[in-house]
């Protein structure tokens, strides 16, 4: 137990540090719904309303060296891992100049040398992937440790299966954090699982597992680090669970009507996990309104400035289509009806009598 | 006088005719229930239907298929939508290995649906704009179809889920809201392994099926009036199996072929349409069958790279315009 | 619990039928062993022996009507199930007609009236699917049930993982049954999960769990007749493990070196079900060495005639090949340079200058 | 003067020497290292480079391929085996969706091979003798490799392990043990992408790899002596990227070409071969290029029912004297 007034043995620095992140990613989340509905976003938005503090404490849990694989909720801890918000502006907008160049969408993207390696879409992939990067760490004898994260959803894929087992007979020192949000895109986790709670799972792998309040950032913090202290020691992998609620729909479209009455309002009324923290900040660990307000005010710039230079970026080329599908041959050649063609699109693309497609339809 | 209604309305009036018609059908899929489905496709359907014949599933497309498989051998005739197509891949050992093998190895009959919302157009990025059909047309034991229009995507669901073999139903999802067709009364169904004469035409031929059906189509209006090209557009509707016949009877007619496709271009399907074509018809032929298709690469993001990548009514102007002067 | 001398309330009748599939399982297995020496089987040859009472005693506690998903080392399952040792026979020597016309091996056939349904080779598979054919009992209102069995080392496969979590959520009328054997083909259980005991998955997927000797072929009935009883009750999914051990190598061809010294000899010594069962007839529910005997000739008598049977049996005509494929159409049409060829193979091939092959070395 | 040596050998001296040259090098599978596989290619590596670096996995090709990709990233170099190649089926999500788009998408490296006994004509049944190739094939981003002899096993082995990317190594089970070749001295690598000549002639040119590479060299020994035609064999060895240049070359030497393989024939790569040569050779060609495959049916287990379905001497010898008196 950390004595009181610093949790964990954080220092102030770093209790105020958890709010910067937290802040910047709900800030950065709102720019990106303005930017969405001036259609700038090319694909569709994906919002962690709500989930900020598991994101950013369990991510906060570990050292730069270590390597953590996000999900679409996970915002908060790619910026944690040294992701900026300007790189994922660019991405949602699918700039040239964008972490993927324009070709993957939303936070999609990584970046091994600050530690965090991008998802693709099918879920549960990510967990083999990691016990893999994991196993490299214990083969090499390096101090360091990954950590990746699965939706609530996400444990009922195959992928999750095999990976987190893998990696349990294998000891690597993976972390695999349970993001349990309530919903899978429309799907309630009575429909996804009969178990009482993720960690349930656990016992299964033969793997430690521990739940905590996914809300509290430092309680989210405390967990993933004890776990992620097990598997720095040699420990190999366990399970975390940190039990949160998505107030968004699955992404910008979806108009969660399939939500009981009242548990949206509830959860934003009495558990929203920045309003708690800067309850905690200024009560318990007696930082001043100032102080808050400031960091508030550093996002804002950040987040304004970040947009500026986003907007000023402009998209790909198209010929950047054609390269590094491998490191041998380093390009593909267009084919023979694209020789010469500069842009693929010309004036007879797109046209109007295609059907009744309108941009409100759009899915 | 029926009013138009779009591709996708037209597949949810399929299911919803065919639940209706036969107790044995029912629905599996993640978030198709309540919400209706990523793309709204059965949206009314648990409504009407009850959540026993309407499940909500785990993200589990290995559990669905096999679960689909399972009840199909005991006689129900289950529909699994894949929320996008290109997590198929994850049941690819089912479908491939279980599934297509049941009658052959075991005698088990697997009547069954597996469709979902296909293609690209919609910046989608590499995982949700995936045209799989090259490794499934590979598999015997499987059928596939892959509609363009509204009509042909209401009859051709009718027969998927009256077949007694498994069908791999591919919805484009850039056609969902974009197309449009007036249903013909009454109970029709559309043949499965027929293809469709979109565009009657007499020097070239493009052979095609889903969105690129309207890019050929609107080449051809193009190479009409721009270019006095007289383009006959076959929309194959149906790739596993493939119509040898309506393949044959068109480049007979015009000796001179184009095949047009949305997928990669190596192992794409173009490959084994040329096949047939020079197997069968090698004396009737002009001029090589060509193909345009999208570049070997995964589908990218950004709309500039997207179209570069993806086949364009340009470049089927081009080709076109190269077998007509061969 | 049932009164003396009638373990779990079976009848005498019942008791000694238990013996009688074991016998016919272990007897059937050594006439496939001779006949695999003889070059007779075509493909592999893969033994239960020590495995016999988990088999039986599981199927046993299943009606006619229920259906049964067996692995390949569930002949004696699918004997209680109504399979015949011709059937078996004709199977494993690829007989014109043989349960499948010479299209799989081994016991990998089914016949949905019998309530058996046969495996594929990739493993897991059948999870799902037995989850789907007890769906569609619960759908139908049937009183009816499945039981699928997976090895320990199919528990790691994806499809066992998401098959069971939908049949548990979707309260499928199933029991999963985990025989574990001690190994994986080489594989320890130690390299399969770091988990203590199978059961301990079944709280993560919310669902009962029960371990039985699966070497007392009572035990094994009665474990898996409580939760044969509990799906036919609503109950849903159980996961009953039975502990054994695999006294063969993987197939015939395998040496076993990979097992401790002495390991095998001990559970041959001290654990065979079938001597088990033996004491236990002659023992506790006093039959006769006679009534004991007796089976063990009706036994040998049956293999006997049904190997003469078998033998008789032709291999297939080479266009059966081409048949059934589709529903429609009903075949496939040879290909051109086939017509009128009525088998594949003149006497050009097979020659012997293609290598070093030699059928001692054969895999 | 060195020994002959199996093909099956010659791989297990690959993994061998490139795990003594490089330390990233390591072993994934299921039963590979105390037990050596199920074919006992791996044997001896566990006694020689420890448990750490030759993995026994649990049953989880999704695990292992996955894993595989995670330590690829990482600077490694892993070589996972699927136990029969059929397996490959349950990875296909991962090495499709995941690993084949790595570099592009993420700019991720991914230099791993996945490897394992491929094929028919040894009775193994519809699950132990598969030829997937053409899923894979079809997917920007991977590399396939099939050789056909010994020496070619041993070299692209090799180059696999060293390739940057991911390279699917199949083998083929039937010439494990009954195909042998002296290997070069000292560390020698085949090029990836790079066919073979396995036969010259001049008549008609047979393009095949794998298995009935020994087909076609038989029907060519056969058709030289009983019917006076001379036959080119070229051994594809690497099937993607395919070797367009060689493939062009004996098109344009015989004008005549048989594309031959053991996989199935819809979707198969003779589809995309033959497209190939259309597009680019079609003024060279005096006949059809035809086919020679498997039939469009899972491959069943009985000798007779086997033999029927894959492609025989007599096959290759029926086709090619229809192209030569074409
Ligand atoms: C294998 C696979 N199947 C289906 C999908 C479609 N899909 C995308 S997100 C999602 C729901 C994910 O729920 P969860 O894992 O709980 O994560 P959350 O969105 O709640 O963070 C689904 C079904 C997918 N991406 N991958
Ligand atoms: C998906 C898959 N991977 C690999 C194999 C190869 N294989 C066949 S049996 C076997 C071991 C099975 O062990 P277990 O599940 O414990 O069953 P047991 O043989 O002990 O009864 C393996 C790895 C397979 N059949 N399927
Ligand atoms: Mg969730
Ligand atoms: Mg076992």
């Amino acid at each position: 137990m950390a004595a009181a007034g610093h949790p964990s043995g954080l220092s102030r620095e770093r209790q105020l540090e958890l709010y910067y992140w937290m802040r910047l990613t709900r800030t950065l989340e709102e720019r990106l719904v303005a930017l969405y509905r001036q259609t700038k976003v090319v694909g569709g938005l994906f919002r962690s309303l709500g989930q900020e503090a598991d994101a950013v404490g369990s991510a906060f849990a570990l050292e730069r060296r270590d390597i953590l694989s996000p999900l679409i909720r996970n915002l908060g801890s790619m910026l944690v891992k040294g992701a900026t918000p300007v790189e994922i502006l660019k991405q949602y907008m699918a700039k040239a100049d964008s972490p993927t160049r324009g070709r993957e969408l939303n936070i999609h993207f990584g970046d091994t040398e600050r530690g965090f390696i991008g998802q693709i879409s099918p879920l549960g992939d990510m967990v083999p992937v990691m016990a893999g990067v994991t196993l490299s760490f214990r083969m090499r004898g390096e101090d360091r440790v990954g950590l990746v994260y699965v939706g609530d959803g996400a444990t009922s894929t195959g992928a999750f299966h095999e990976g987190i087992n893998f990696a349990a007979v294998q000891r690597c020192p993976l972390v695999v954090v349970v993001e349990n949000n309530g919903y899978a895109y429309s799907t309630p986790t009575s429909k996804q699982t009969l178990a009482k709670q993720f960690i349930d799972k656990a016992i299964g792998y033969g793997i430690p597992g521990e739940r905590a309040d996914g809300n509290d950032v430092i309680a989210s913090y405390e967990v993933t680090r004890r776990a992620v202290d097990r598997a720095r020691a040699g420990g190999g992998v366990s399970l975390v669970e940190l039990v949160t609620y998505r107030r968004k729909g699955h992404a910008e479209h979806d108009n969660q009507s399939y939500v009981p009455d009242g548990e949206i309002e509830r959860w934003e009324k009495d558990n929203d996990p920045i309003t708690r923290y800067i309850d905690r900040l200024q009560g318990e660990l007696k930082f001043k309104v100032a102080d808050v307000e400031q960091v508030d005010a550093r996002v804002r710039a950040e987040v304004d400035a970040a947009t500026d230079e986003a907007e000023r970026s402009g998209p790909p080329e198209a010929l950047d289509a054609l390269v590094g599908i491998y490191a041998d041959p380093p390009r593909e050649q267009p084919l023979w009806y694209r020789q010469d063609v500069a842009s693929a699109v010309d004036a007879h693309e797109r046209p109007e009598g295609w059907g009744t497609w309108q941009e409100g339809g759009r899915k | 006088m029926t009013a138009e209604i779009t591709y996708l309305e037209a597949i949810r009036e399929a299911l919803f005719e065919e639940m209706e018609r036969d107790a044995n059908v029912f629905m599996l899929g993640e978030d198709i229930g309540a919400y209706g489905g990523a793309f709204k496709v059965t949206d009314g359907l648990m409504a009407k239907f009850g959540e026993q014949r309407v499940i909500d599933s785990p993200i589990s497309e290995i559990g669905i298929v096999g679960a689909a498989a399972g009840a199909a051998h005991m006689g129900m005739r289950p529909v699994v939508e894949m929320q996008f197509i290109d997590f198929i891949a994850n049941a690819y050992d089912m479908l491939t290995n279980y599934v297509a093998t049941a009658r052959y190895r075991a005698f088990l009959p697997c009547p069954m649906v597996v469709r979902g919302p296909s293609g690209g157009y919609v910046r989608g990025g590499p995982f949700h704009s995936q045209n799989p059909e090259a490794g499934f047309i590979h598999t015997p034991g499987l059928k596939v179809v892959y509609p363009s229009t509204a009509e042909d995507a209401k009859g051709l669901m009718k027969s998927a889920i009256r077949d007694d073999d498994c069908v791999l139903f591919f919805e484009h999802k850039y056609l969902y809201r974009r197309i449009k067709g007036v249903m013909p009364e009454g109970d029709v169904t559309v043949p499965i392994g027929v293809a469709r004469v979109a565009r009657e035409g007499k020097d070239v031929s493009i052979i095609t099926y889903a969105a690129t059906v309207y890019k050929a189509l609107e080449a051809a209006e193009l190479l009409a009036t721009e270019h006095g090209i007289s383009v006959e557009v076959i929309d194959l509707r149906t790739l596993a199996p493939l119509d040898d016949e309506a393949i044959e009877k068109t480049v007979r007619k015009t000796n001179r072929v184009l095949v047009l496709h949305e997928d990669t271009r190596t192992g794409g399907i173009a490959g084994e349409i040329t096949a047939r074509i020079n197997e069968t018809c090698f004396e009737w032929l002009d001029a090589p069958v060509l193909r345009v298709t999208a570049h070997d690469v995964p589908l990218p993001y950004a709309p500039p790279l997207e179209d570069f990548v993806l086949p364009q009514v340009s470049d089927v102007v081009r080709a076109v315009r190269r077998l007509a002067a061969y």
